[in-house]
């Protein structure tokens, strides 16, 4: 029973309480075992980050206003990347509606990145380096991935398991809260919300039937699981 | 039949300018013929040894050294990143695809069609379509990040039963260009099994083994002429709708993607179209290589011929003008912002450099020319007709793969690409490839299919017509 | 998983160097010095393999002091996470804390102790200089100069100096300049009575009008900022909390702004009087003094601020909502009237009281009633430097503060440095003052380290914060509180007496069993080593209920007067880097790569420049220019930035290393080094005056951003047409 | 014991060489004529020259069946492989059915027409016996010149007729060959 029922993770980001601090970025590097590219591949694109916050400019001096919106892989439900892929390297989980990277399988076609309209995934261009003893912090839960191969975000499977197995040991259910993605974990202003969309209880649940839920992208149809809560502004 | 009807000694004059004009009045015996095509098959030069040691050497360094370079360092060696993706190979893999397609359209549809102009070049055609698609093959090779893995996308049984998934575009690229390898390369050798043995007979020492193997006991007994006329029928009109598959299918590689600038219905058409362009063009090109570096092939490959590949350029550059007329009026029309911004960017953006390179050299360069009969039939006009034609659709593959993958519906996330060194020295080897295996092939079979050139001798004939004397053609198949 | 390094037996071997003092094992975690890896038939029961061991600490990336929990893996730190429980972040972090791992195991950290040339010697010989410095060395010439941090060596290092009669302590970093606390802590008093950094609620807030206080990103405590930040905006169901911001350059705090008024700079302090006139307006009193003496329409001209724009918050404050709080910080304090302008910042409040608004600022209560030891100013900072050229400096310790990358070059710092004739260096790192040391004795990371510290602001009780190691040492380091000690004891007498304890934990737990005999405490415990497995396992000691009490505002007299300027063309504003802050942990490479949070730059300097004013001067994008100001130079690439005032600059902090490692040398420029010698009223660093030219290089030096880097690398050619109204485009398509 | 006589009417393969088809198929007639059936005339040409033209009797080409079967595996194949695999590893991708249709056209296509180029190569060589695995076959190398060559099973019994009624037709020269038809 506990651990094992069908499971819908979802991610409500509130936007208005969304700093744009990028602390995000940082933990879920940490987790993931993230590689960092270093500044001249950073400057040619090829930043790892799984998680980056896409940041607008609007409006003119002195009404200018900087938008932020966190942009990580939204775990469609009718993901654009998982059909192009020939040898399933990325595919769907039934158990917990999240769209799997599968890292062993992945043969580096790099059709599911161009055909992300969310541009989420990144690509290993090189093998990444920790110097000794940097590697020490590498997390065991979550492969470090070689050369050639496509990653992306996993809303924190490992975390998911993890608190699976403990609740499966203590024989109850997953609480709410207790399944925590780095990112919503270190967010400071707890802009990042995470839990089970099948829990009617659920705190991600009760956010996103804000008025200011939207998805992004919505009208392609990728059925995206990352709500998002419009930012507001008092106009003076 | 074949005997022709005697002439009045009034019209030798005119009869003399008709031979001139078309090789299948101008009728020299089978032996000469032979003679001919043995002759520039044997030619190995010194020139010819030294551009082939050259090719091979400049191959192995740009194309294999570069690409273990690629795959031992990684693919952040080429210039591609997020988010333009695919770069310079793929660009390369279906403007190879594209050169492939010279080879069936020539052969194949011409012959479905009995047009006899085709005769004396079908083989340098379909010679072009095998090696082009060699070189188009290696690029899904190449651009993979682990190179090493490619056997995942053949269904083969293994310990997990996990297969391929059959349906992704990647997967149907791989059964297409598979079926068209080996179909293109079965329609290559069948119509050459006569002429190795027609080589064997005449040929002595290493080259008489080879043959031996190759021509598998040809005799051109009847039955042998009968199952072998009956499957290159079958063939020609099998390889048809498998070339247009081909290049559709490669065409969904962008089209069935969520990307604007490439989810387009269009698609299909529009590649299939540029690709019969840029084959026809490499034809061309090819054709006038052949001329002029091998012996006796002006008295097989004539003006008649560049004139008429010409005409067919003239049309189909048309026809590509339509397609791709079409697809960007409607994207121009529509109101999406990024599809604007792709418009925007192909047109005035980084890229409008390359845009319109394509639209210069795909439209405006052959519509200028091409008209004039007298330019079509210059054969070095028409090698420079296939070499502009082909980098304006290098150029459209560059715009169609990079400059959509540049823009995307988070401007945040745009990007540009440039292509590497390690990019373009791959990309340029396949070239090299492509001259040295076409080289070391006119060296190994004969070029011309003779036994075609004869039979089409024989279905043609001058009869006089009222005061006037014209060719007729008799269907002989 | 490859990637694994650690043999066991170096695991054994890094083991062996912390010795273990053993204690009480309660269930929750390790009671010995240090969690020892040990072969798997005889591993603690908490070390299973592939079990997660967490560990309560405290980050020490800056002086604000939030609760970590630490998750290893048989042996190993993984991952840091907040701590719940900490009243500062309650679970949150911010970026520094997330890379603090590359901190701990970074290849470039000082590898054991050395002499100067780098000489390696035994702890030994180090302690026995430590031991002379203190024997030998009259005591006035003793200086220890020490980080931000209200920790426990500060707190030992001053109990040291009080026992060998030297001067206390001196904390200073570059934090500490550009937040101006003394400068703050003087203007609280006039108006709150209380000589301390004040705490704003705004997590109860309806209105926060902050003038340059760039709290979301490194401000004090800026945790427990963005915490309150989350809670304003949409913590109270119906009442969505709102946020103006007036600065010169939009910073990621003014980004968040629904309103966001560049004022002049220097105009600032005039603003706060014309707003508090004008909400006296609305309100229909009299407005008190200070604000009774300006013009709000002459003030908005001035200021280059719309008049309207202020009478609308004037009203919305006073007519709309309950809760108000207006707080001064950054760049507006670092005027040479930055005492006056924080002085009629903080009367707002005082008016808002009058106005029967409540009080939403507090004083966060120290940890045992014991008020940590104030940061020195920028004044006392250029005295020290003086006695140091003056030969009066004969021993200096340096802990936590790196002052040859961190103060301003015109200070002279690296001349005086030469004539001090015991240097002793307490760096983690191979930093820039290391080379001028004549010993280099480095210290744990906090990662490695035990201790507390009192957090000074942010929390709404009294916090002491623990950290214990969460790992073996990973280098030959040992903690400064031990090396001062074993010196110590080894100078003896009256020294020793005074300053009794073996080692740094004893000292520690000394210091921590003051608490047992409280009962307000989250955690209570009759047994001293059950308290301090509890102190340990909570990550620290706070009291149950908040304590704060709200601080009532006066409305002094305040005359604000006009900011001096120094000449230039162009006003500067160097902030600290919302990633790197003050660039202590610029070698942590995770938070090069993290991007700016408004520039989205990485790995690099940028200069903000308004986009007229590039327009002016012919620049664009990545051009590299020089930025010249009476004091020094620097280079760096122009942001074209559309949130800054035409007539001002600004660059962040935190790059320019010239050591430290191999991610953080030679990368960007240090724009301290354009700082000059202005102090304000308390003494602050006047760091705002300064003005500078600008001019361009010719040449390109392309920055890593991670926005759509069209342009960026390589010929940069790209400009679209229509950028701004593309922009507009792109919003609304991306917010629908 | 009968060697002599048995040689005189063992019947051996000659072969008479013609410039063009109109002979050549003067010649099959003659021969047909003398009483030498269809099956013992084999006709080689450098070129390949229509039954009606030499008067040979018209046979259909077994080649099609071969790509019919060649299809029919193809596509059977393609079946398996896209319906088949699958269900042995069911995994779901894009929110796409298990079992979906339009790329299932895809696949069926090619796999047929696969089957099809290949089988009806395969046709070719096993139906000319191509190539030949024992034994030597009869072979003039001027066929390779263009010549038509007309192979003739005779017992020398009727050679000097055959040969006086070929050289009135027009061939060239008559002489033995080594080897079989097939």
């Amino acid at each position: 029973m506990a651990g094992e029922e069908h499971t819908k993770w979802v991610m409500v980001i509130d936007l208005d309480r969304c700093t744009g601090c990028n602390a995000c970025v940082t933990a879920c590097a940490m987790e993931n075992n993230v590689a960092f590219a270093g500044e001249e591949e950073n400057a040619y694109g090829r930043g790892m980050h799984w998680i980056r916050l896409v940041r607008y400019w609007e409006g003119e001096y002195p009404e200018v206003q900087m938008r932020t919106m966190p942009m990580m892989c939204q775990q469609c439900s009718n993901a654009p990347c998982e059909p192009v892929c020939p040898v399933f390297a990325t595919l769907h989980s039934e158990a917990e509606e999240l769209n799997i990277q599968v890292y062993n399988r992945c043969i580096g076609t790099r059709y599911c990145a161009n055909n992300c309209p969310y541009i989420a995934r990144t690509f290993n261009w090189f093998d990444y380096e920790w110097p000794e003893p940097m590697n020490y912090y590498l997390n065991p839960d979550v492969t470090v991935r070689r050369r050639g191969i496509m990653e992306k975000c996993t809303f924190c499977i490992q975390r998911i398991r993890r608190a699976q197995e403990e609740a499966r040991l203590e024989g109850r259910p997953v609480r709410d809260g207790e399944v925590q993605p780095a990112c919503a974990q270190a967010c400071p202003t707890d802009a990042i919300v995470f839990g089970n969309w099948q829990d009617p209880h659920s705190k991600v649940r009760q956010l996103a039937e804000s008025q200011r839920g939207f998805k992004f992208l919505e009208e392609l149809g990728t059925e995206p699981k990352v709500i998002y809560l419009s930012s507001q502004r008092h106009e003076f | 039949m074949h005997s022709e009807t005697p002439l009045p000694a009034e019209l030798h004059g005119q009869v003399e300018e008709l031979r001139k004009e078309h090789l299948l009045i101008d009728v020299r015996p089978r032996e000469e013929m032979n003679r001919m095509v043995l002759e520039a098959m044997e030619d190995t030069s010194r020139e010819w040894k030294w551009a082939m040691a050259f090719l091979g050497l400049v191959t192995v360094v740009t194309l294999f050294g570069a690409w273990a370079y690629l795959m031992s360092t990684g693919m952040g060696l080429a210039g591609i990143r997020r988010p333009i993706f695919w770069g310079l190979f793929i660009v390369s893999f279906v403007f190879w695809i594209g050169i492939s397609h010279a080879g069936t359209f020539v052969s194949a549809i011409l012959r479905v069609f009995k047009a006899e102009f085709r005769r004396p070049f079908t083989r340098a055609a379909e010679l072009m379509t095998t090696f082009a698609l060699m070189g188009a093959g290696l690029y899904p090779l190449i651009h993979l990040g682990r190179t090493w893995r490619f056997y995942w996308m053949v269904p083969y049984p293994n310990q997990r039963w996990l297969w391929p998934n059959f349906r992704s575009p990647l997967v149907w690229d791989f059964f297409a260009i598979n079926t068209y390898l080996i179909g293109s390369t079965l329609y290559l050798y069948l119509p050459l099994i006569p002429d190795l043995a027609m080589a064997r007979d005449k040929s002595t020492g290493w080259r008489k083994k080879l043959y031996t193997i190759l021509s598998l006991g040809w005799r051109g007994t009847e039955e042998e002429w009968r199952h072998l006329t009956k499957a290159i029928q079958i063939f020609a009109w099998a390889i048809i709708p498998v070339m247009f598959s081909v290049h559709t299918i490669v065409s969904w590689d962008f089209a069935v993607a969520m990307k604007l600038g490439w989810h387009s219905t269009i698609f299909g058409p529009y590649f299939i179209t540029g690709a019969i362009l840029s084959g026809i063009a490499a034809v061309g090109s090819v054709l006038y290589l052949v001329r002029t570096t091998m012996k006796n092939m002006t008295y097989f490959i004539r003006p008649e011929h560049f004139d008429t590949l010409g005409k067919l350029l003239l049309i189909i550059s048309m026809g590509w003008t339509y397609f791709f007329f079409n697809e960007f009026i409607l994207e121009w029309y529509g109101g999406e912002h990024t599809v604007k911004e792709i418009i925007r960017f192909y047109t005035q953006g980084d890229i409008a450099p390359v845009w319109w390179l394509m639209v210069i050299c795909n439209i405006f360069i052959p519509w200028a020319v091409l008209w004039n009969r007298n330019w079509r039939r210059k054969p070095w006009v028409m090698f420079l007709m296939g070499l502009i034609v082909n980098v304006g659709m290098y150029a459209e593959r560059y715009v169609i793969v990079t400059g959509a993958l540049s823009r995307n519906r988070i401007p945040f996330d745009w990007g540009w690409y440039q292509p590497s060194l390690v990019e373009i020295s791959i990309a340029f080897g396949t070239f090299t490839l492509f001259l040295f295996m076409y080289g070391m092939a006119s060296r190994l079979i004969p070029l011309i299919p003779v036994w075609e050139v004869e039979e089409g001798h024989h279905a043609h004939s001058l009869r006089k017509v009222g005061k006037t004397v014209v060719p007729s053609v008799a269907d002989l198949e | 998983m490859s990637r694994e390094g650690l043999t066991r037996r170096d695991v054994l071997k890094l083991a062996g160097v912390g010795g273990a003092v053993a204690a009480v094992l309660s269930g929750c975690g390790p009671m010995a010095k240090y969690v020892r890896r040990r072969p798997y038939v005889e591993q603690p029961e908490y070390a299973l393999p592939g079990k997660s061991v967490y560990f309560a600490t405290t980050c020490r990336e800056c002086p604000a002091g939030c609760g970590l929990v630490v998750r290893t893996v048989e042996g190993r730190a993984i991952k840091v996470e907040g701590n719940p429980n900490h009243p500062l972040n309650r679970g949150s972090t911010c970026a520094r804390a997330q890379a603090a791992l590359q901190g701990l195991y970074n290849p470039d950290r000082a590898r054991g102790p050395k002499v100067r040339g780098g000489k390696a010697i035994t702890w030994e010989e180090g302690i026995d200089a430590v031991a002379r410095a203190l024997q030998d060395t009259p005591p006035e010439g003793i200086v220890f100069l020490l980080g931000l941090a209200p920790d426990h060596l500060a707190e030992l290092v001053y109990e040291i100096t009080q026992a060998l009669g030297a001067p206390p302590p001196i904390r200073f970093g570059a934090l500490a300049m550009v937040e101006a606390r003394q400068t703050l802590a003087a203007a609280a008093e006039a108006v709150f009575g209380q000589k301390a950094v004040p705490t704003f609620d705004i997590a109860k807030a309806d209105l926060v009008i902050s003038f340059g206080a760039n709290f979301l990103e490194t401000w004090l405590s800026p945790v427990a900022y963005a915490k309150a930040y989350g809670a304003m905006r949409q913590g109270h169901p119906g009442r969505r909390g709102v946020f103006v911001q007036i600065e010169p350059r939009m910073s990621m705090t003014g980004a968040n702004a629904d309103l966001w008024l560049p004022a002049k700079p220097g105009t600032e302090g005039l603003v706060a009087l014309a707003l508090g006139r004008l909400m006296a307006e609305v309100a229909g009193v009299e407005a008190p003094e200070p604000f009774a003496q300006v013009d709000p329409a002459q003030v908005a001209q001035a200021a280059e601020v719309p008049l309207e724009k202020l009478e609308k918050v004037a009203r919305y404050a006073v007519q709309d909502v309950e809760r108000v709080v207006a707080l001064p910080g950054g760049v507006v304090l670092g005027y040479e009237n930055g005492v006056e302008v924080a002085q009629a910042i903080l009367a707002l409040n005082g008016l808002l009281e009058r106005l029967g608004k409540p009080s939403l600022v507090y004083f966060t209560p120290p940890a045992g009633g014991r008020e940590p030891l104030a940061p020195a100013t920028y004044k006392e900072l250029m005295d020290l430097v003086d006695r140091m050229n003056a030969g009066q400096v004969k021993a200096l310790f340096i802990h936590g503060v790196n002052p040859v990358y961190e103060f301003p070059k015109v200070l002279g710092f690296e001349e005086a440095l030469l004539k001090v004739p015991l240097v002793i260096s307490f760096a983690s790192f191979d930093d820039e003052t290391v080379p001028y040391a004549h010993y280099h004795l480095p210290d744990h990371t906090f990662l490695e380290s035990w201790g507390y510290q009192r957090v000074q602001v942010g929390a709404d009780r009294e916090v002491l914060s623990g950290f214990q190691p969460v790992v073996v040492p990973v280098f030959d380091t040992r903690a400064t509180a031990d090396v001062l000690l074993a010196a110590v004891q080894k100078v003896g007498g009256a020294l020793a007496e005074q300053v009794p304890y073996k080692n740094e934990v004893e000292f520690i737990q000394k210091q921590v069993a003051e608490f047992q005999k409280r009962n307000d405490g989250i955690y209570q415990a009759a047994h001293p080593k059950v308290f301090w497995a509890l102190f340990l396992q909570h990550g620290g000691w706070w009291t149950q209920e908040a304590t704060a009490t709200p601080a009532q505002a006066q409305v002094p007299t305040v005359q604000v007067g006009e900011a001096k300027f120094d000449r230039g063309e162009l006003h500067l504003v160097v902030f600290p880097h919302p990633i790197l802050a003050d660039g202590a942990s610029a070698n942590n490479p995770w938070l090069q790569e993290t991007p700016d949070p408004t520039t989205t730059v990485m790995w690099n300097t940028w200069v903000e420049v308004h986009p007229e004013t590039a327009a002016q001067m012919g620049l664009e994008n990545d051009d590299l220019v020089l930025i010249d100001s009476p004091y020094g130079a620097i280079f760096a690439s122009v942001y074209v930035y559309p949130g800054i005032r035409p007539d001002t600059i600004a660059i962040p902090m935190g790059q320019g290393h010239t050591a430290l490692g191999r991610w953080a040398k030679n990368r960007g420029a240090n724009p301290i080094d354009l700082l000059g010698f202005g102090v304000n009223g308390a003494g602050d660093a006047a760091f705002g005056q300064v003005r500078v030219t600008v001019r361009k290089m010719g040449r390109r030096q392309v920055l890593a951003r991670k926005e759509n880097t069209v342009g960026v690398y390589g010929d940069g050619r790209y400009q679209p047409v229509d950028k701004r109204k593309e922009e507009e485009e792109k919003v609304t398509s991306t917010q629908e | 014991m009968y060697g002599g006589y048995q040689g005189r009417y063992e019947p051996k393969i000659y072969v008479a060489l013609f410039d063009d088809p109109e002979p050549a198929a003067r010649a099959v007639e003659v021969l047909r004529e003398i009483g030498i059936e269809d099956r013992l005339i084999q006709i080689q040409s450098g070129v390949p020259w229509k039954p009606e033209v030499l008067g040979r009797p018209i046979k259909a080409s077994a080649v099609p069946k071969y790509g019919m079967v060649g299809a029919g595996v193809g596509f059977l194949t393609s079946i398996a492989l896209y319906f088949g695999t699958p269900a042995l590893y069911p995994l779901r991708v894009g929110g796409f059915p298990l079992f979906t249709m339009p790329p299932a056209f895809v696949l069926i296509f090619e796999l047929t027409m696969l089957g099809l180029i290949v089988a009806s190569f395969l046709g070719v060589l096993f139906e000319s016996l191509l190539p030949p695995v024992v034994g030597k076959r009869v072979y003039h190398p001027e066929v390779s010149d263009g010549a038509i060559a007309v192979f003739f099973q005779a017992p020398a019994i009727l050679l000097d007729r055959v040969k006086e009624a070929l050289q009135q037709v027009g061939a060239s020269e008559i002489e033995p060959v080594e080897g079989s038809f097939v």
